[in-house]
């Protein structure tokens, strides 16, 4: 079956507290070089066949992600 | 290229687009009048944001000040004007409360909205050096199926709870309430509780000529510029600012640690004065802060840590990023109040030196870009006298009276009708909201919802407590905005005397529409006078509060939405009154006050009849500070086992309420027309359960305050039945069936 | 005897759980999470609350905190230790209890009070009940899911591990309505509800969660 | 400066809620075809040069992904 992956995040200039969070322990526990972590959803849903991208594109623009803070890609996989 | 003071002074004629930062013609000439040139494009957007509705109060100052005009309260440690009022209540312990509107941002993202709305109410609270204890959401919804309501209600949940729960303060109370007026906006207001001793108030001014002013918490970002980027955009040469943000998002987690922080911070009496950064950021902060102290400040506005490098000066000034504080210190305490931030992990930054040059001076890249007396922006901002007329419609409104509209002509019509009542979104279980909220967290909540009040400890050794309360009927407003305030008042004043504590003080919310609109504006002046005449005539000071306008949907205003909250002060919070029937043997059950045939405004021709007419039910606060007098007493020597307020829903309603809350049911007989002795919404009354051998001592209490009492009947622990004699018998597994089950249907069920 | 309580940026139960200490007749030690020592308490209590905002995962960044590092150590030779809701986070995270606490079945924070049912009275934390007791004690929290790979949970099962369990509705969808666990040795315990608000008449819904805090300070003595 | 794409999903026989939301809401919202719907953590991480990668998978699986319940995908992105 095919695969969709969208990946959500917060626009770049929205606040990431978790981003921010991870991104502050990071030298605690040892890492360093890493200048920033931003932190978003990933989603994989499964389709039927024909894939209609268009409309997936709508269904993660509405409901996967929230378009006031978020932006989203959308790749369908090859099978 | 910058436009620094010089610059302004070179280019007098250099066009500047205050009527796009909301500054009217006159109110810009104004601001050339004061300095004597034009403004710099930074003051220009200080002035802007400065003197907005929000932040001026420019429409309403002329009618809140009869609040400063009540009577002197011995009571009242610090008035209104700072950022939130401050109150004794004995032992040395202070406490401050305030609510504040989110509305419109959690229309656009409820969550965020929401979220940031405690953010802020907490920091006013902190602010005052108190630790906040707990937090209510007064709220307002469009209907409950429509559906946006179906985004709106979870997401402003989500958010209150998301942030509240991680600050780690209970929620205690709070109102869910639906009508369609609030469709397009929703009204989102927030309380919040702090308690400290009394030396450890502190004051938004900053005095000491030498003293730092130092900014710490969050960097600051772009976000709530909104307007301003006008400006910034004309500072910018052809690759422009970066895009702003819409909405901010709010970080709990920072926050939780910013109070940890501050109370170290006070608790070692580091600071001389201090002041939250909320709508107008640092141009707020800063303006405040000098106007209120006694002199000037110069700012090194390069030394603001930045989340984003590209930001320009007048939006660094007005940026509204959340969880900042800036604090006045003496030199000799700066290396001691950046150890604490630095154990909290909390950047902290000296941004600005007070002096006493009498004005506030900024400067960026070594220009000066603001020069001007902090005075005129902060404090002597435009004030005016709005028109204002009755609305065109009232008089129709009034007469169109709910006597009318059929009633129940049955006992099986009444039962079928209680049911509906019951189970209607007003009236319903608002569990499914409230269990998002922690209510349990601090391990001082005595009394949380579904109680008529909060109630929290603040001494663990003596059980010395507080009792908060918020109430606003908007319908009843509608019809009568000065009765409608008072009712709100007399409301929440009931609310906190039926849990036994004794009414202290007074903060409201005032959500209206449009103060262009001169129906508007009269329904405003009305509802604050009848607030300022209520709270003379119930002898309470009114120690703060805020003013939400353009609360609208394109012309249409929501009804007047004054939210009122009150404080009270238990001396022993283990002599609290509870709700739940039951928690002694034989209990019988009394009615205090008079009821009237009263449904003007009321949830039942609302929710039954979607009619909206008549005269809301009379005002009598002599009365309500009779009644307030009996239960206070009452509870002191222990005398009632529950009791429980009758506002929407009548006496019906709760009798059902404290029926369910202690799974035991009653029989109760009534005098007259059932239908009116169970739905009327007359004001003043109160559902009291007490041991039958308590009885003698209570009713001669209420003979000696002159509280009329009527004797309903007993509770039943053995008999799971609420019964009326001679109409209906509903089995609670009914009732509960109905009252619980209408949100989780509408918003889903976990 | 002395019981510490750590606190974490954004603990928030840390006050309630010296209460509920003191209420027991311990003495409460304030424990700092950027501090490896453990100033000499016979016993460690994680609390409540959303250290680091629970941004990344509940109890992820907690974890590696330099006092983890000493309470995991002490905890492995015997140190009695109760993660309480975020400390049950944590004690997952640090792999000192199996299994992992996720999002709530129903997606959303739910605060209730909540029927539970002791099932192993061999522990640290839980000598003071009788088998098989019922208390109510307050849940609250967002992602007290618990979960773990079949033939962990037929172990924990097995072993007797499974310390508490809901009764009368499972409020946020744990496996087996699995609501606390302990180590194999029965000195680490973790559960979602929270006994530190059950320990005062008027604050809570019971005072049953006492137990918790008088079973340790026998514990400790015997 | 190089960007380092981490992908944490819930290992496949963990019951995943919000995938589940989601895929409930989807035909009342009017989208049919979508057979499942996963949810899992997106981060983007930007990191100083050299890149180590065997150390940034360290993170990951420390920190990033539980691995008691997740498991997690590691992408260094091309300049
Ligand atoms: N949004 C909310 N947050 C917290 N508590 C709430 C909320 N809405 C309602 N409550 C609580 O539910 C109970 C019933 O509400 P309501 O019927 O409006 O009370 P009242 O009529 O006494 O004002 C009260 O204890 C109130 O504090
Ligand atoms: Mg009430």
């Amino acid at each position: 079956m095919p695969r969709v992956v969208v990946d959500v995040m917060l626009k770049p200039e929205i606040l990431d507290p978790q981003g921010s969070a991870i991104l502050g322990a990071l030298p605690r526990l040892g890492f360093d070089g890493v200048r920033s972590v931003r932190q978003g959803k990933h989603f994989e849903l499964e389709v039927d066949e024909p894939v209609d991208e268009a409309r997936l594109r709508e269904l993660a623009d509405t409901l996967l992600a929230n378009s006031v803070i978020e932006e989203f890609t959308l790749q369908v996989m090859p099978l | 290229m910058i436009d620094s003071v010089q610059n302004a002074r070179d280019t007098p004629d250099h066009p500047q687009p205050y009527s796009e930062l909301g500054l009217k013609s006159e109110e810009y000439h104004r601001i050339l009048d004061i300095l004597g040139r034009r403004p710099t494009s930074s003051e220009l957007a200080m002035y802007s944001v400065m003197w907005s509705e929000h932040c001026s109060y420019k429409s309403s100052k002329v009618h809140l000040r009869q609040f400063g005009d009540l009577p002197h309260s011995e009571a009242l440690l610090v008035g209104i004007g700072e950022n939130a009022g401050v109150v004794d209540i004995g032992d040395g312990y202070a406490v401050t409360f305030k609510i504040e509107s989110h509305n419109h941002p959690s229309y656009v993202e409820p969550y965020q909205g929401a979220a940031t709305g405690i953010g802020g109410i907490v920091r006013d609270i902190l602010t005052m050096g108190a630790r906040p204890v707990a937090v209510m959401d007064p709220l307002r919804f469009g209907p409950a199926d429509a559906p946006d309501t179906q985004r709106v209600l979870p997401g402003v949940v989500a958010g209150i709870g998301g942030y509240g729960n991680c600050l780690g303060l209970p929620n205690i109370g709070g109102e869910v309430v639906f009508d369609d007026g609030y469709l397009g906006n929703p009204l989102v207001n927030a309380l919040c509780v702090g308690v400290m001793r009394h030396e450890d108030i502190r004051l938004a001014k900053a005095t000491g000529a030498g003293n730092v002013v130092i900014l710490f918490g969050a960097r600051t970002g772009g976000d709530g510029i909104g307007g301003v980027s006008v400006l910034a955009s004309e500072t910018f040469a052809a690759d422009g600012p970066k895009k702003r943000p819409s909405v901010q998002v709010g970080d709990p987690l920072t926050e939780k640690v910013l109070i940890e922080c501050c109370l170290e911070i006070f608790a070692a009496d580091l600071v001389v004065g201090i002041q939250d950064l909320g709508g107008a950021g640092l141009s707020c902060a800063t303006t405040e802060l000098s106007s209120a102290g006694s002199g000037g400040m110069h700012v090194v506005l390069d030394r603001v840590p930045l989340r984003d490098e590209t930001l320009a000066p007048e939006e660094i000034l007005m940026s509204e990023s959340q969880e900042r504080m800036c604090a006045v210190v003496r030199p000799s305490a700066v290396d001691s109040f950046m150890e604490i931030c630095a154990r909290w992990e909390i950047t902290a930054t000296v941004i600005a030196e007070v002096n006493d040059s009498g004005r506030l001076t900024i400067d960026w890249r070594d220009e000066r870009i603001v020069d001007v007396p902090p005075k005129t922006v902060a404090h002597e901002g435009p004030v005016y006298e709005r028109p204002l007329a009755r609305p065109l419609d009232l008089d129709d409104l009034r007469a169109d009276d709910p006597a009318h509209l059929p009633r129940p002509s049955t006992s099986e019509e009444l039962r079928a009708l209680l049911l509906r009542m019951v189970g209607s979104p007003n009236l319903c279980d608002k569990t499914w909201v409230t269990e998002q909220y922690d209510r349990y967290v601090q391990g001082n909540t005595v009394l949380a919802q579904p109680e008529d009040a909060g109630v929290v400890r603040v001494d663990e050794s003596t059980g010395l407590g507080v009792a908060v309360a918020t109430d606003g009927n908007g319908r009843f407003a509608r019809l009568d905005p000065y009765a409608g305030a008072q009712l709100a008042l007399a409301e929440a004043y009931r609310n906190v005397a039926t849990t036994g504590a004794r009414p202290l003080a007074v903060t409201n919310c005032l959500n209206f529409g449009s103060p262009e609109d001169p129906a508007v504006m009269w329904q405003f002046a009305e509802a604050v006078r009848g607030l300022a005449d209520g709270c003379r005539a119930l002898g309470l000071p009114v120690t703060g509060g805020n003013v939400s306008f353009y609360n609208q949907t394109g012309d249409k205003a929501i009804n007047p939405t004054p939210i009122i909250g009150v404080l009270g002060v238990i001396g022993d919070v283990a002599r609290r009154t509870p709700m739940a029937f039951g928690s002694v043997p034989d209990e019988v059950l009394l009615l205090l006050g008079d009821t009237y045939p009263e449904f003007g405004g009321s949830e039942w021709a609302w929710s039954e009849h979607h009619h909206l007419g008549g005269r809301p039910p009379a005002v009598d606060l002599g009365r309500e500070r009779a009644v307030a007098e009996v239960l206070a007493t009452a509870a002191e020597e222990g005398l009632v086992s529950a009791a429980h307020d009758l506002s929407d829903g009548g006496l019906a309603q709760a009798l059902v309420e404290c029926c369910l809350r202690g799974c035991v049911g009653a029989d109760v007989h009534l005098a007259g027309d059932p239908f009116v002795a169970l739905l009327s919404e007359s004001a003043g009354r109160v559902l009291v359960a007490l041991a039958v051998e308590r009885l003698t001592r209570f009713a001669d209490l209420c003979k000696e305050h002159a509280v009329p009492v009527t004797e309903l009947g007993s509770v039943r622990p053995d008999h799971q039945t609420l019964t009326v004699a001679g109409q209906i018998g509903v089995p609670l597994s009914e009732l509960r069936t109905a009252f619980t089950g209408t949100l989780p249907a509408l918003f889903g069920s976990g | 005897m002395k019981i510490g309580v750590v606190t974490f940026p954004g603990s928030l139960d840390d006050r309630d759980a010296r209460r509920a200490i003191r209420v027991a007749g311990g003495e409460p030690v304030a424990l700092w999470h950027g501090d490896a020592t453990l100033r000499g308490v016979d016993a460690v209590v994680l609390p409540g609350g959303f250290s680091y905002g629970d941004y990344l995962r509940c109890g992820a960044i907690a974890r590696f905190a330099p006092v983890m590092q000493t309470v995991i150590d002490r905890a492995g030779r015997g140190l009695p230790v109760l993660g309480i809701c975020n400390g049950f986070q944590i004690l997952c995270e640090s792999h000192l209890l199996p299994g992992a606490l996720t999002r709530n079945a129903h997606l959303h924070f739910r605060n209730r009070d909540q029927r539970l049912r002791v099932e192993n009275t061999a522990t640290s934390w839980t000598s003071g009940y009788r088998q098989g007791e019922e208390i109510v004690v307050p849940v609250k929290n967002g992602e007290g899911c618990f979960v773990a790979a079949p033939d962990v949970l037929d172990r924990l099962e097995g072993e007797g591990r499974v310390v508490v369990r809901y009764a009368d509705g499972n409020p946020n969808g744990s496996v087996r309505d699995i609501a606390g666990i302990c180590n194999d040795r029965g000195n680490v315990v973790g559960l979602m509800p929270h006994p530190e608000h059950a320990v005062e008449k008027l604050t809570g819904p019971s005072i049953d969660g006492l137990g918790f805090f008088t079973s340790v300070l026998t514990a400790a003595v015997s």
